[in-house]
């Protein structure tokens, strides 16, 4: 069935089942009671109402379970190569060295989700045709193949050194890409934000200044919470975690404070829940339990995996999000006319 | 030379590869620059077909049709602007008729059932149509009727016809001719009423 | 070669669907699933991946302009040929990663069948909800604007199908023109609620398909107001880099003590 | 087609399409052309932003009232009511044409004075033997002039030119009283005759209220006059009732009043639902025609030999004078040289009719084992014929069946996937009928030509050969003949000496031995034996053998070797002269020579069509003209001139023995020489007008216990039903069905109905509903609407339920098939079934599958069940 179809396909599914038991009851009595189905819009006339009979104005994201995936991954990857740098700058080499790997390990992990993604993977090198700076998936696609050749190289000089054949232009060179890496990363880390900001779906462009809070904050701590899984329970990690759930949990409040229509499907429904859920554990789970336990290494290491999970969460309930909101055309229209007044017409 | 080549074909390469193009000239990349040698070289479907001047099959308005045909296959069917009537404009029905001819479920082969059989066979056309010659002279000549109370009535009716107003004239003159002037058959009958 | 435009017009459409399958004929899209709806005569229900022209069919409890009708309330039946808008800065068109979107030498905003790796990201950034993924072929369709027959100077299929012209084709300019005095022409004919949708003054900056439509554009599912997407590029990429700038800050914190 | 061929002389559309243009209203009634004739209805839509009227009334509000300046609903079957209270109007707002009426129509003329109207004989006209059940239309001749006189003279109408059980009228003669005063002349007969349908009876029988009405008949007849004319365009909605001629009749009066035939922007175009049905009933695959017109010879009646059919048929003057040289130019064209004086002309050699042969006639023989062998070509009876259930198992009874069609239909596949099949009622082990299905060619696989509504034969190109075994219809019919000539040639019986002689020497072509079809156009146009040139028009047709021609109205249309005019593609002007060929001789509005004042001078510069040109002695215009182009407007016939040379030169409906537009039809129909309102066989009320006649008198109810009708009325089935098509499919569905692309635009059966009926029934809009009548049981959705209004009817509220009868049992989308409910039953003249109005009854939920299915109807009809 065609994806356009979808909303109605549902409703004829459930139409369908309803019938069949209409069809046994008929069978069985020769007689209906029932009443049936009310399909969109029903009876006509509709007033000249504020939509196509309910119609969806948007179409939903196609995207697959591969995406919000590699939303936590990038945003991992690109944040882990900053805590590399900054604890290769602080002497931290133990630090530097996981964190470049871990950031290595999203910058194998990533493409492979991506390409999955696609309709024709085959195509995947089409993303290199052209370069599109307004294009938040072309700038995207670019940034990772920068980030993964230079924390590729990064690693490379670091291994290098460490089994002794290292020398003043390796570490150079190690120093060149690290820098190159942070910097990418921090894009690879945001620009899905921006991704998701800049598009028609009312509840993500209406929240395009609040996304990259929300997701870096999630790839910062979610970088920082598997590094204190791999051990490294320093405070470091700790005050990034901190940072992080901060954050979350502030995102959160703002979006419950401030209750505007368009942002419903983060409050309400299946996906609503997904949501709260989400932004609980990222959020003041993690907070209160590094506050307050904030020596106690279990506590850290639940808070961790808390943060993880709800910024996994948060990505899936996002996208599920938008595909709620393009189904709402009132959420697409109040937005554009406040004030009642249509500027598209004349 | 060899060496030559080779910077050639890196040239080629670097020229078609559309990034490339972009920031030679300074294009944001949603332009000529990014397309790519189908869409350049677009054309078409009935480009340099053949064309035969056709009437719409469905209601009676009789809207001109343009049948573009290429060795022997049905390339597409549109309206024929030249025509007074429908100058150019077809219905959904009328717009479809290229899959009318063309659609899977059009059947090709003489379809056979027997007397009490479950099932259809497969009939060669030729036999087909000496069966079916068969079934006319053999009803015929038991159920004619000749001549009734002295007057000529030089027909029968247990054989009938039924169809004509989707045909041509011409087909539908060799039917009456055929079944009416020269088998005598009466009931013949079509769509066509008011 | 000149900018063309489509301009339909609902107060002549009879609703017979014949640019519906015009189009499906020309272009060799697959019927797509054989739902009734039970929405009046409307059973294609939205522009697909494989409905690149749809009709949509309005049961309202209003009068149309000077017709005098049997029924007991007032009511109108409308219906309106739907297609691409072709927009003069296309969400669709700036969101494309790989190129596959251009804008060709008509105006026209074309998905290139053969580049289209299908990411998906002109779907969402449509703020007409036009263009869609076909899953079975994996990349995004929608209307042509029959580029094929553009390119010999022949007019797209469903504008050359449309019995009542509902459906014209032509140089934008002059269609521009055109709908205006439609208008004005409806207007003293009593279609007073008749306006044209074209999206000239938001960031879309004008479609290249035009309507005449009778009430708000909301009942056609026009948004009233449509925005590029792409505007809100700066402040989007502001806040990002900001965050990005404040998780460097917090970073460098982290490792300061 | 004789509501229109009574009335003015030929039985085809009056006018042509773009014509509508010239319109300043446009009345369309028992037609809904916005969805069946979408392209032809841009002429309205183009008329409409020009300012031109359009008024739609139809028991739905469909696509073509919503275009429409004023929609009326109607309850389906009182359309003579609405219009002779149009008639009604016009007579008591004296708004004729009167101009146009006394000098072009026979409003003038003098009825006898035995005859008696239903206003005197309680809803019957004189003449009616209650026995016999036919009207002796006698009395309904004109004062002063012979009707004909003979033993056997019951009336009855039919395709033909007009009735055969009577001689030949002569109307010379004739009382006229030009100041219309007289009391018994037919515009007084009209006056009071139409004096009952008034706009309240127009309120409380029809539904339409009585301002509407006013506002209606104000707006059409308004159209009307020297400077103005009015349209009327009509469909199915009129002909599919037991009174259809009739409905058309009441038309072509009312256009008669206003004057508005034969005038640019006037006339009656009958919107014809398939590509050939004008063609194939001018070359007719009907029982009761032959090519042009021409009566079959009927048994007894006026089959003894040539002279006794010419006695009958060969009007002293006016056009059909030269019926001889028609009939013995067709003898010529089918016997060939075998045809002689001697022989008669071979006449002795046609079939003679002894009953109603027609589709339902012969079903019902069919059912009761009388036919055994069936063609079917291009028809689909086992969906679209008048209770499905009937036509499947006569289908059943045959002995053998041919079938050719692009697809498998239901037709051909009843006897293993039919709903009787499902409920046991046929088994497919029983059935005996042996069936050939043989694939056809479509119409860009062959070449020929169609005859659209608009009478233009319209020539399609070959584009490709047909694929596998499909082949095309002349190559079916001539070698099936060839095979059959070829078994009687050496049988000398006289059964054989038509099939004998019969020509059938056609040059064969192409890989598959196709016979030339031009060579058979030629043959249709005529040629001059014994060089065999063809002949320029039927005026060169004589009845001497020296010509044979296959239908003298396309005469002309192959006026010489190499010239198919029907495949002219040059169109030169707005009537599309030099675009194909449209009978007669290419005359694009039939007796136009009403467009000019009876001095030849045009009624209005803004009117003008065809006009007399003193300087050239000729008719001239912007169409040809259908009069003779020298006979001067002031031509008077003198004493005992013959044939066209009895026309006066004011006297535009030539074909006509009076040349006269008929508002009084003294002989050819069979159910009165004026409309008369009665109710269809099933209605939710008694007739209001003639409480004593129900139905239509003449009209024979095919009652049998497979063929039941309900009680009018009958609160077993208390809701009145309509069947109708869509834009998105194709009568029985054959040629829309099976074609993805249109079977997703409308894939299940439905219903609509009004939410107020839902209510009443505990329906919601998309749920399934079952709809029973007497004779079938289907399901199908609901489509609630406002679309749907339920009407006032004699103080009470009927509901009216609209069912499109496209759906069958197989094909991509499938459904029940609405016809299963309609009952065969009588037109009497044309014997066409009512299927516009009937009675049914509606419940929520399927309807019980298999076998139980007939227990629900059984329940229904017993009236048990869920009252």
């Amino acid at each position: 069935m065609n994806p356009k179809r979808s909303n109605l396909a549902e409703k004829t599914q459930i139409t369908e089942a309803r019938l069949d038991a209409l069809r046994e009851e008929a069978a069985r009595s020769g007689k209906v009671q029932a009443p049936g189905i009310v399909p969109v819009s029903s009876p006509f006339p509709q007033p000249a109402s504020a939509s196509y009979n309910g119609h969806p104005a948007l179409k939903p994201p196609t995207w697959t379970w591969q995406v919000p995936l590699y939303f936590f991954v990038g945003g991992v990857a690109g944040t882990s190569a900053v805590i590399a740098l900054l604890a290769h700058v602080t002497g931290n080499a133990e630090l530097a060295r996981a964190s470049l790997w871990v950031a290595f390990a999203g910058a194998l992990v990533a493409p492979p989700l991506l390409i999955a993604d696609l309709g024709r993977p085959a195509r995947f090198l089409n993303m290199l045709r052209v370069f599109k700076l307004q294009s938040a998936m072309s700038v995207g696609a670019w940034t990772l193949v920068a980030f993964s050749s230079a924390i590729g190289l990064a690693v490379i000089c670091r291994e290098l050194i460490l089994a002794g054949y290292g020398n003043g232009f390796v570490l150079l060179l190690e120093w060149i890409a690290e820098v190159f890496g942070a910097a990418t990363g921090l894009i690879l880390a945001s620009y899905t934000s921006v991704l998701l900001g800049v598009s028609a779906i009312p509840v993500w462009s209406e929240n395009r200044t609040l996304l990259p809070a929300i997701f870096l904050a999630g790839g910062l701590g979610s970088a920082a919470a598997l590094l204190e899984l791999l051990g490294f329970r320093l405070p470091a990690t700790q005050f990034i975690g901190l940072v992080a759930s901060a954050v979350e949990t502030l995102a959160a409040i703002i979006i419950e404070v401030r209750g505007r229509y368009v942002d419903r499907p983060l409050r309400e429904g299946g996906v609503g829940w997904l949501t709260r859920a989400g932004s609980l554990l990222a959020g003041p789970v993690s907070l209160l339990l590094r506050i307050f336990w904030a020596h106690s290494p279990g506590a850290r290491t639940v808070a961790a995996l808390c943060f993880i999970t709800g910024a996994l969460i948060a990505r899936y309930a996002w996208i599920a999000a938008g595909r709620v909101s393009s189904r709402d055309p009132q959420a697409l229209f109040q937005i554009q006319r406040p004030d009642g007044h249509a500027s598209a017409t004349r | 030379m060899e060496g030559r080549r080779e910077i050639a074909m890196v040239k080629e390469f670097l020229t078609r590869w559309p990034v490339v193009r972009q920031i030679l000239t300074h294009s944001d990349g949603t332009g000529v620059e990014a397309m790519s040698d189908r869409t350049r070289n677009l054309a078409p479907k009935h480009h340099g077909a053949q064309v035969a001047r056709s009437v719409c099959p469905y209601c009676a308005v009789g809207c001109g049709q343009l049948a573009y045909h290429k060795d022997g296959k049905l390339i597409s069917i549109e309206g024929d602007p030249e025509s007074p009537i429908s100058r150019g404009r077809l219905c959904p029905k009328g717009s479809d008729s290229f899959e009318l001819l063309t659609h899977a479920g059009r059947e090709t082969r003489v379809k056979y059932r027997r007397p009490y059989s479950t099932q259809w066979e497969e009939l060669d056309l030729e036999t087909a149509m000496d069966m079916i010659a068969e079934r006319v002279w053999e009803a015929r000549e038991r159920t004619f009727v000749e001549k009734s109370d002295g007057e000529d009535v030089m027909h029968t009716t247990a054989i009938a016809h039924l169809g004509g107003a989707t045909l041509d004239n011409e087909e539908n003159y060799l039917i009456k001719k055929l079944f009416a002037a020269g088998l005598g058959m009466v009931c013949i009958s079509n769509q066509a009423r008011i | 070669m000149a900018i063309s435009a489509f301009l339909t017009d609902t107060t002549v459409c009879i609703g017979c669907k014949a640019c519906e399958v015009a189009c499906k004929e020309w272009n060799h899209i697959p019927a797509d699933g054989f739902t009734f709806t039970g929405n009046s005569y409307d059973n294609t229900g939205s522009l697909g991946a494989s409905t690149w022209r749809h009709v949509m069919f309005l049961e309202q409890p209003t009068a149309l302009g000077p017709q005098t009708t049997g029924t007991e309330d007032p009511f109108r039946w409308l219906f309106l040929s739907d297609v691409c808008k072709h927009c003069e800065n296309a969400g669709c068109l700036e969101a494309c990663p790989t190129g596959a979107i251009v804008r060709t030498e008509v105006g026209s905003v074309y998905v290139q069948p053969d580049v289209c790796n299908g990411c998906g990201y002109c779907v969402v950034s449509c703020p007409f909800g036009v263009v869609d993924k076909n899953h079975e072929v994996g990349t995004a369709f929608k209307c042509t604007f029959c580029y094929d027959r553009q390119k010999e100077g022949l007019m797209p299929a469903c504008a050359k199908a449309c019995p009542t012209q509902s459906i014209q084709f032509g140089e934008i300019n002059d269609l521009r023109e055109r709908a205006q005095l439609r208008i004005e022409e409806l207007q003293r004919r009593g279609y007073n609620d008749a306006q044209i949708y074209d999206p000239k003054e938001s960031s879309v900056g004008g479609a290249h398909a035009m309507f005449v439509i009778l009430g708000q554009p909301e009942a056609y599912n026009f948004p009233p107001a449509p925005e590029v997407p792409t505007v809100h590029l700066k402040s989007a990429w502001n806040a990002a880099l900001i965050s990005a700038a404040i998780v460097f800050l917090v970073v460098c914190l982290a490792f300061a003590f | 087609m004789p509501g229109l061929g009574t009335t003015f002389g030929r039985g085809g559309a009056t006018t042509a399409l773009p014509d509508l243009m010239n319109a300043d209203t446009i009345l369309i009634m028992g037609s809904n052309m916005a969805e069946n004739h979408p392209v032809g209805f841009q002429w309205v839509i183009e008329a409409r932003e020009r300012g031109t009227k359009v008024i739609h009334v139809d028991p739905r509000f469909s696509r073509t009232s919503a275009m429409a300046d004023i929609w009326a609903p109607l309850r389906a079957g009182s359309d003579i009511l609405f219009l002779g209270g149009l008639v009604n109007y016009v007579l008591t707002h004296n708004k004729d044409f009167r101009e146009y009426v006394v000098n072009y129509t026979n409003a003038s003329v003098v009825i006898k004075d035995d005859f008696q109207d239903t206003e005197d004989l309680d809803g019957l006209f004189s003449g009616w033997d209650p026995d016999q059940r036919k009207y002796d239309p006698h009395s309904w001749g004109f004062a002063g002039a012979s009707v004909g006189d003979d033993a056997e003279h019951f009336a009855d109408g039919g395709h033909a030119k007009h009735s055969a059980s009577m001689s030949a009228p002569d109307f010379n003669g004739a009382e006229h009283d030009r100041t219309l005063e007289h009391p018994r002349c037919v515009y007084q007969i009209l006056k009071r005759h139409f004096a009952r349908y008034t706009p309240e009876m127009v309120e409380s029988y029809c539904g339409v209220k009585r301002e509407l009405f006013l506002k209606i008949a104000e707006t059409f007849c308004s159209a009307s006059g020297a400077d103005k004319t009015g349209n009327i365009c009509y469909a199915l909605g009129w002909t599919q009732h037991s009174n259809g001629v009739q409905i058309i009749r009441t038309a072509a009066i009312l256009q008669l009043l206003l004057g508005n035939i034969g005038r640019p922007g006037g006339g009656i175009l009958a919107l014809r639902g398939h590509a050939s049905i004008q063609g194939s009933t001018d070359i007719p695959t009907l029982f009761d025609i032959l090519p042009g017109y021409l009566p079959m010879p009927k048994f007894k009646v006026n089959s003894h030999n040539l002279e006794a059919y010419l006695r009958k048929h060969q009007d002293k003057t006016g056009w059909w004078w030269n019926i001889d040289k028609y009939i013995v130019s067709l003898l010529k064209a089918y016997y060939g040289g075998a045809a002689t004086k001697e022989n008669d002309w071979g006449f002795g050699w046609l079939p003679r009719i002894t009953g109603d042969h027609s589709h339902q006639g012969y079903f019902i023989e069919m059912m009761d084992g009388k036919v055994e062998g069936l063609f079917v070509m291009g028809q689909n009876p086992a969906v679209a014929a008048p209770s499905g259930r009937f036509e499947r198992k006569a289908l059943s009874k045959l002995k053998w069946l041919v079938v050719r069609d692009l697809v498998e239909l239901e037709s051909a596949s009843f006897w293993y996937d039919s709903p009787e099949v499902e409920r046991g009622e046929l088994r497919t082990e029983e059935i005996a009928t042996e069936v050939f299905f043989l694939p056809a060619a479509g119409h860009a696989e062959k070449e020929g030509c169609f005859t659209n509504t608009q009478r233009l034969l319209q020539w399609h190109q070959k584009a490709v050969d047909p694929p596998g075994d499909a082949r095309a219809e002349p190559w079916f019919i001539y070698h099936l003949g060839r095979r059959l000539k070829e078994k009687a040639r050496l049988d000398p019986r006289p059964r054989n000496a038509g099939l004998n002689a019969l020509t059938w020497d056609y040059p064969l072509k192409g890989k598959h031995n196709e016979p030339s079809v031009e060579e058979v156009l030629q043959e249709i146009n005529g040629r001059s034996l014994p060089d065999r040139t063809l002949v320029k028009g039927f005026v060169d047709l004589k009845s001497d053998g020296s010509t044979s021609c296959g239908c003298w109205i396309y005469s002309g249309v192959f006026p010489a070797a190499g010239q198919n005019r029907a495949n002219d593609r040059k169109s030169r002007d707005f009537y599309g002269h030099g675009w194909a060929f449209s009978w007669p001789a290419d005359r694009r509005i039939l007796y136009n020579r009403a467009s000019a004042r009876p001095d030849g001078r045009p009624w209005s510069e803004r009117k003008k069509l065809v006009w007399w040109d003193e300087a050239q002695k000729k008719w001239t215009g912007l169409d040809v003209p259908d009069f003779t182009a020298t006979k001067p407007p002031d031509y008077q016939p003198p004493a005992g001139a013959e044939g066209d040379a009895a026309i006066a030169g004011d006297r535009p409906f030539i074909l006509h023995p009076d040349g006269l537009g008929w508002i009084w039809v003294p002989i050819g129909l069979a159910d009165g020489p004026l409309p008369a309102h009665y109710e269809p066989w099933e209605s939710p009320v008694r007739n209001p007008l003639y409480p004593n006649q129900q139905t239509n008198p003449p009209a024979m109810a095919k009652q049998r216990p497979d063929n039941q009708y309900a009680d009018s009325p009958d609160d077993r089935f208390p809701y009145v039903m309509t069947t109708y098509r869509l834009t998105e499919h194709h009568t029985s569905g054959a040629m829309s069905r099976t074609l993805p692309h249109l079977a997703e635009l409308q894939p299940d059966p439905f219903c609509e109905i009004s939410p107020e009926l839902a209510a009443e029934r505990g329906i919601e809009n998309g749920d399934w509903v079952t709809i029973t009548s007497m004779r079938g049981i289907i399901e199908a959705r609901a489509l609630v609407t406002s679309r749907m209004q339920p009407l006032d009817i004699d103080g009470k509220r009927v509901q009216q339920v609209g069912v499109p009868f496209h759906w069958g049992f197989r094909g991509l989308v499938k459904g029940d098939a609405a016809n299963d409910l309609v009952a065969i039953s009588e037109e009497p003249n044309v014997r066409i079934q009512e299927s516009k109005a009937l009675l049914c009854n509606l419940v929520a939920g399927h309807r019980t599958q298999g076998k139980k299915a007939l227990e629900q109807l059984e329940q229904q009809i017993r009236g048990q069940a869920w009252q």
